[in-house]
């Protein structure tokens, strides 16, 4: 039955979560903390099938297909998992698993409100499932439905979090709605001139077509699409407001992963199906370059202003998926390493931040940088991290924002484009002034943290900071963020190698 | 006189129309104050690409895709993927919309106001 | 009068309602002209040859209709 | 040969588990626990580095690879000559500054020691890294995390004084740091390695003449920030807010030396001699060099605060090791190297000393030191002994280096060299004597020490009697070795020899005349 | 906020106009049968979808079982729209009332005798018409989407206009919700099924239940899907109406 069951894995890693997403409110009705349990559950049985997964890919060497519904490819949808997609998969359950254990203080199941705690988790559930099916469908149209259960989960997450929440999660729903449909309307425009959606099927077909403008067009719907949802620097109006606002414990998956994953579905996109060999590539290359080196730029200036926690995490993350895209703009074997290294490394990043702040406003209410005054007495775990975290945001060696930098910079260099490396340097250099800044108010600020009356949060345990299952997330984060750093050339060398090489 | 016309819609008419409704539904979303409307302007948005699927699909002398007996043949049928995708579009965009409002409601609550100078001008960015 | 001509003036009179929807002031007249776009919606997508499409656009054109109507009881009905 | 063990990562990694020990107890421990746990580190490390000096010296080399750090470049460790002597340096120091620096804790009932001790511990085991690295980005990665685990230690009072110091520390070493990621990946894109080589990898004609000289200052930059080369030292002097002992380590042991190193792997092992001189880096470094060792000798002289001078002292001692390395003789490059030995001897005894005044007399300034000798003989004496090894007088450390420095600079034919040496010996001087005239000078009223008034319980600070033991027994220690080294420089761990031997492999044996 | 607004409107008209002038002669014209579009997929769909999967509606063939996929997860859009909806609202406040219908009978104003007889008359009529839009989801036009929102909106007529004492069962939001739930539910069984019988998901001729030939499967394989849509798309627009509706002020 096992054995049997293993060449199912691409499609179970989706509907295991996928049955206790839909199950959990109903489940709730029954025994309150049950629904929860259901879904923590099911994301650690995604996680270790995706490990599975992984595993085979790597030992099998080339990409598997699984035909959903027994129909051959461009007439039925497929999934198609190869070592980039394996990998990113990888994150999404794992992070996925985090945040549902880290998100459990949070929302206590209290008796006269049972539904809420089982509501969320259905929402965050389905959040991963939707990042889950975006990285591994290999049908266009699927994509942008994937994508829509992305979004509709992430207004929901942003809409319960603080006061501001509805606000930025309206007008994420405006921006979002205009990014899904514009990515339709570029699938249409490819529909129009090939007649298929599946991504392999698509790709044949478009070598023959002749008509260049069709293309262009349908290239600039997705890249309006994808930049809306990657929060790319002119299309991120709706993410400053929407990270900083959104539920504190679903924060680190939304700010975290939710804005990587179309930037892979970009790199599939602009490398697995346009054939680089198109005139108007290079151009194309060249304006999303652009607009990913303004977004570093603005990304990292606009942090230096704000000192509220979220709001600096929010602004620098612009800065780092405008890495992620010039990763993709540089276009040789490094770029794509590096690109594809940094959505794995700042994943974990950004993540083992936002844990830390949800953290540090779960025990004492903080919010802005200013009252963090030695608490690292008190929190030194989560200090710790804070510290481990920080420091691999600025691209300092031993840690993995170092590696994915290292990669970008050598590819930018052997495409002789030095605008791009001085752009690295700059930025790492702002982002060092400011979470430099915040050690400082940090470990050399007074002491501005009253400790709270009542110890509200009894779910702490006497010696800890901060519950138990808090403290696991954060401290995997950094754990991570380490072992990326140091082990960042088996995936370069043994996963990416073969795939990026194929593409290119 | 008529034929002309036809010509002329059939190969640019339809699509330009297409466009130019998007553009107004994009055109509303931004420049409507009120939230109510800019939901509205959001759905004839999602109207006018779900058209322009649909547009693409047509066939001349195609019948609606039930499979008829007598009928045989490719071209006696009008393209039923489209269809099936404009669904899946459609339901979508209720989903959406009941979302958005939900939305409204709540900052309706919080607010008390749906117009976007009140909200926003009162600096909520900090 | 062949069916593109028809789909013609259909789009031309969704254009229309949606100038008039951006431009209009009362929010409940609005609702009401939002039933007939989504009722024009509707014919257009019959005349497309797309009757399933069409039957789920009338549907769901009812219900967002009345959805509206019952979140303005809660909104006042004038807008900037 | 090369000889593949695991050695040099386990000196490395010894210091980096004393943190993580020290971390993780931290204070709920009592405090002689975490001392403990730094002096055991400290011995084990130097014992492992020093095992490894008679095979280094007998011309095979260490070689242990980890893994494959980056995408075709390993994270490895070698052991030639060159990285040896300043591992030597950096293991023997840190049980000196280590035993220094409990006694000065407990003298001045500092608070967060946890935190103290273990940057001192990261700063060791970057240092060693540093000294091991066998390629680039290894080198950079030790080095980055030397400049992240200072910056604690420099900002270690936590008041604002020491947070600016910090703030300008790190725009200092992290701009230079960025630009020096730069300058090795374009490195590593042009010529496909970066592993360090005797003599250098890159060939003279290989790039045009403006690349070669942008790579070679970007690197520069690098190495000159952390070496305190004029127009890059201002970090320096404000990193004197720290306490004593990470001063000590800051300007005698880590930091500096790792500039002055970083220079050294640049010049001769990156770029090599042959490149250098071809486009012309080698002159423009020289004047630099000249330029720091003159003008901080001027403004020590009217420094009146005791650490602001020695820190001046120490810009322009660091300036000779890069005019020696600049100057591409191998006795001048010998005589570099064995410069940071007896540089870091002479200077940490000077330090030692003024941290043993401040704790035992609270006094900072020279001007009221008067008629110090009566009260603290020991301490005063090793100041003088050293202040004289500085100026170069012969019989000491400082003399050996300089001597072969000025060789090398006249058989190179560059006479200008060594004048600007001699005259740098005659303002060390001027600078360091006038001190050593006031301790044994006439005691003037106010140089009893007035923490009897303060209150300090007596037999903290010795009453009138010298510092305490924990702190005159370094300060004897590092004397008494810095006289043995000018005597005989092969004594014990034949430093010197290791110094001539990296030098004949970079100037590819025969000497460059 | 002036200036944004007028640049964001001078970009998309912008857009639009070079999308309308540059964009008709790329785009195949309107109904050639020649086009890409028409030519690839939709020949092979029209051809076999009736032996592959016994429906004559070929839409509801290419929806329910060539790309049932993309149709499970459009159920889950739904769903998911329902409990965010909830989610958002669960924490205002209801508008409870109950101690109004006590004090005086409460007579809607606008509920006169012909809105009650109307009511009387068109439920029933759209109750059997959705039960006939479903069960011929596959000869004819119609599916789930179009059977679930009729039944909501018999549903949403039953509870707006007679006068609050509604008839046709009181549903709360959360009962609503766990509806939804089960609904998707259903539709994903009918996936897992035929993986025990060897088959990829949704798979429908890998379906344990017994049949001689793979076109009756596939029906039964519709059909089940068929009712998890149903049961969803009513349940979730009915979560929708509850959770709007209870939280408005009817003071009329």
């Amino acid at each position: 039955m096992i054995s049997y069951m293993i060449n199912h894995i691409p499609v179970l890693i989706v509907i295991v979560p996928l049955c206790g997403a839909v199950l959990c409110p109903a489940i709730s009705h029954f025994s309150p903390s049950a629904g929860k349990r259901t879904v923590i559950g099911a994301l650690l049985a995604a996680f270790c099938m995706s490990i599975i997964q992984l595993a085979s890919v790597i030992k099998a060497g080339e990409a598997f297909h699984y035909w959903l519904g027994g129909w051959q490819p461009p007439y039925g949808i497929e999934f198609v998992i190869d070592g980039v997609n394996g990998i990113i998969i990888v994150l999404v359950s794992f992070i996925g698993f985090m945040t549902a254990l880290f998100s459990s203080p949070f929302e206590e199941a209290d008796k006269e409100a049972p539904f809420r705690s089982a509501g969320y988790y259905s929402i965050l559930c389905f959040l991963v499932i939707g990042l889950l099916g975006l990285s591994s469908t290999g049908d266009a149209f699927n994509l942008y439905v994937f994508m829509e259960i992305v979004a509709l989960s992430g207004y929901g997450l942003i809409a319960i979090g603080e006061k501001k929440g509805p606000i930025a999660a309206f007008r994420y729903l405006l921006t979002g709605t205009i990014g899904a449909s514009a990515y339709l309307l570029g699938v249409g425009l490819l529909y129009s001139a090939t007649g298929t959606l599946n991504m392999a099927d698509l790709a044949i077909r478009l070598r023959e077509v002749d008509n260049m403008p069709v293309i262009v067009m349908a290239m600039a719907c997705l890249i309006v699409g994808f930049g809306i949802k990657m929060a790319l620097f002119p299309l991120h109006g709706w993410q400053p407001a929407a990270h900083s606002y959104a539920h504190p414990a679903a924060d680190p998956m939304i700010a975290g992963v939710m804005i990587k994953i179309p930037a892979y579905a970009m790199f599939r996109f602009f490398f697995c199906i346009f054939d680089s060999s198109l005139p108007m590539m290079k151009t194309i290359f060249t304006i999303i370059g652009i607009m990913a080196v303004l977004g570093i730029l603005f990304g990292s200036l606009k942090a230096l202003r704000y000192d509220k926690f979220n709001k600096i995490l929010a602004y620098s993350s612009i800065g780092q998926v405008g890495y992620i895209a010039l990763g993709f703009s540089i276009g040789n074997f490094y770029g794509i390493a590096g690109a594809v290294l940094h959505i794995l490394s700042h994943a974990f990043m950004k993540t083992g931040l936002f844990y830390t702040s949800a953290a540090f406003k779960y025990r004492y209410g903080i919010h802005y940088t200013d009252q963090l005054g030695q608490v690292y007495r008190k929190m030194p775990v989560t200090c710790g991290a804070l510290v481990v975290l920080s420091l691999s945001m600025t691209g300092l060696p031993p840690f993995a924002g170092f590696f994915s930098k290292w990669y970008l910079a050598l590819g930018a260099i052997q495409n002789g484009q030095y605008l791009y490396v001085a752009v690295l340097i700059i930025s790492s250099l702002l982002s060092a002034i400011y979470f430099f800044r915040i050690f400082e108010r940090l470990f050399m600020g007074e002491k501005t943290v009253t400790e709270p009356e009542s110890d509200a949060h009894e779910g702490t345990a006497p010696g800890l900071e901060v519950p138990l299952r808090m403290l696991i997330p954060i401290g995997f984060a950094a754990l991570m963020v380490i072992a990326l750093g140091l082990g960042n050339s088996f995936i370069v060398n043994g996963i990416l190698k073969t795939t990026v090489m194929g593409v290119l | 006189m008529i034929d002309i016309i036809e010509t002329f819609l059939a190969e640019k008419g339809i699509y330009m129309m297409t466009f130019v409704l998007m553009g107004l539904g994009i055109l509303g979303m931004i420049s409507c104050g009120n939230y109510m409307k800019k939901i509205m302007c959001m759905n004839i948005m999602q109207v006018s690409i779900i058209f322009f699927f649909l547009a693409l699909g047509q066939k001349e002398q195609g019948t609606l895709p039930v499979f008829v007996e007598n009928l045989l043949g490719a071209d006696a049928y009008i393209n039923p993927l489209p269809h099936a995708l404009m669904l899946t579009a459609i339901v979508v965009s209720l989903g959406t919309t009941g979302v958005a409002l939900a939305l409204l409601m709540k900052i309706k609550g919080i607010y008390g106001t749906i117009e976007e100078e009140e909200i926003t001008g009162e600096g909520w960015r900090k | 009068m062949s069916v593109i001509i028809l789909e013609g003036a259909f789009l031309l009179l969704l254009i229309i309602i949606a100038i008039v929807i951006i431009f209009g002031k009362d929010l409940l007249a609005l609702t009401i002209i939002y039933c007939a776009f989504s009722f024009s919606a509707m014919m257009l997508y019959i005349l497309t040859g797309a009757a399933d499409v069409a039957f789920t656009e009338a549907v769901i054109g009812v219900i967002s209709t009345v959805y509206f109507i019952i979140a303005i009881k809660s909104i006042n009905r004038r807008c900037k | 040969m090369t000889i593949i063990s695991i050695r040099p990562f386990l000196a490395v990694a010894v210091s980096l588990l004393a943190a993580l020990l020290i971390l993780t107890l931290g204070n709920k421990v009592k405090p002689n626990v975490r001392e403990g746990i730094t002096l055991s580190a400290a011995v084990i490390k130097a014992a492992l580095v020093f095992s490894m000096v008679p095979a280094v010296l007998s011309g095979s080399e260490y070689y242990f690879c980890l893994w494959e750090i980056v995408d075709g470049i390993e994270f490895a460790f070698r052991t030639d000559a060159a990285g040896m002597i300043f591992a030597c340096v950096a293991s023997g120091l840190w049980i000196v500054t280590s035993i220094y620096s409990i006694g000065y804790m407990r003298g001045h009932h500092e608070k967060n020691q946890t935190g103290y001790f273990a940057a001192f511990a990261v700063c060791l085991s970057s240092a060693i890294g540093i000294s091991f690295a066998a390629n680039l980005v290894t080198f950079f990665i030790f080095y980055e995390m030397l400049t992240v685990a200072t910056y604690p230690l420099v900002a270690h009072y936590r008041d604002d004084k020491a947070k600016a110091s910090g703030r300008k520390y790190l725009a200092y070493t992290l701009i230079s740091g960025q630009l020096f990621f730069a300058a090795i990946v374009a490195v590593y894109a042009i010529y496909g390695t970066c592993d360090f080589k005797a003599g250098g990898f890159i060939e003279p004609g290989s790039v045009s003449m403006g690349i070669m000289l942008l790579l070679f200052f970007l690197m520069i930059g690098g190495g000159a920030v952390k070496a305190g080369v004029m127009p890059l030292h201002g970090w320096l002097p404000s990193a004197m807010v720290a306490p004593t002992p990470v001063s000590a380590l800051l300007h005698a042991v880590a930091v500096v030396k790792a500039g002055a190193f970083c220079v050294l792997r640049v010049v001769c092992y990156v770029f090599g001699p042959s490149a250098v001189s071809w486009c012309g880096a080698d002159r423009i470094l020289a004047w630099f060099a000249v330029t720091t060792i003159l003008l901080s000798s001027f403004i020590a002289m009217r420094k009146d605060n005791l650490k602001a001078r020695l820190a001046f002292s120490t810009i322009g001692q660091l300036s000779y090791i890069v005019l020696g390395i600049s100057v591409l003789a191998p006795y001048s490059i010998a005589g570099a190297m064995f410069h940071i030995v007896a540089h870091a001897f002479l200077k940490i005894t000077l330090f030692m000393c003024a941290g043993a005044i401040f704790v035992t007399t609270h006094l900072s300034e020279i001007s009221t030191m008067g008629g110090l000798a009566k009260r603290m003989p020991v301490t005063c004496a090793c100041f003088g002994l050293a202040s004289l090894g500085i100026a170069g007088l012969p019989l000491l450390a400082g003399f050996v280096s300089k001597f072969n420095i000025i060789r090398g600079a006249l058989l190179m034919g560059k006479p200008l060299f060594a004048a600007v040496l001699v005259a740098a010996a005659l303002l060390a001087i001027s600078y360091l004597i006038p001190v050593v005239r006031i301790f044994f000078g006439k005691a003037d009223e106010a140089g009893d020490c007035e923490c009897t008034a303060s209150g300090h319980a007596a037999d903290v600070c010795g009453g009138h009697g010298d510092a305490t033991p924990a702190m005159l027994i370094p300060i004897v220690i590092t004397a008494a070795v810095s006289l043995i080294l000018g005597i005989m420089p092969d004594a014990g761990l034949h430093l010197y020899d290791l110094a001539v031997m990296a030098a004949d492999a970079i100037t590819g044996g025969g000497a460059i005349v | 906020m002036e200036k944004k607004k007028i640049i964001g409107a001078a970009v998309i008209i912008l857009a639009a106009v070079a999308a309308v002038i540059w964009a008709p002669d790329i785009l195949p014209a309107v109904g050639d049968a020649e086009s890409p579009v028409n030519s690839y997929l939709s020949t092979y769909y029209i051809e076999n979808s009736l032996e592959d999967t016994g429906a004559h509606n070929m839409v509801t063939a290419v929806l329910a079982d060539y790309r049932g996929f993309d149709t499970l997860f459009e159920t889950c859009v739904m769903f998911l729209a329902g409990i965010t909806a909830l989610m958002v609202l669960s924490s205002t406040a209801k508008v409870d009332k109950s101690q109004r219908e006590i004090q005086e009978p409460y007579k809607a104003s606008f509920s006169g005798t012909v809105l009650d007889t109307a009511f009387r008359v068109v439920v029933p009529i759209i109750v059997i018409y959705a039960f006939y839009v479903f069960a011929h989801g596959e000869t004819s036009l119609g599916g789930g989407f179009q059977a679930g929102a009729l039944l909501a909106i018999a549903y949403m007529i039953d509870r707006i206009i007679p006068n609050f004492n509604n008839s046709l069962g009181n549903m709360t939001e959360e009962a609503a919700a766990m509806t939804a739930g089960v609904g998707v539910f259903i539709y994903i069984l009918t996936g897992l099924l035929p993986m025990f019988n060897g088959g990829n998901f949704l798979q429908y001729e890998k379906l344990p239940f017994g049949a001689e030939h793979a076109a009756e499967l596939h029906s039964t394989g519709i059909i089940m899907i068929e009712i998890g849509v149903v049961v969803c798309v009513m349940a979730t627009i009915i979560n929708i109406l509850e959770v709007v509706l209870e939280r408005t002020e009817f003071d009329d």
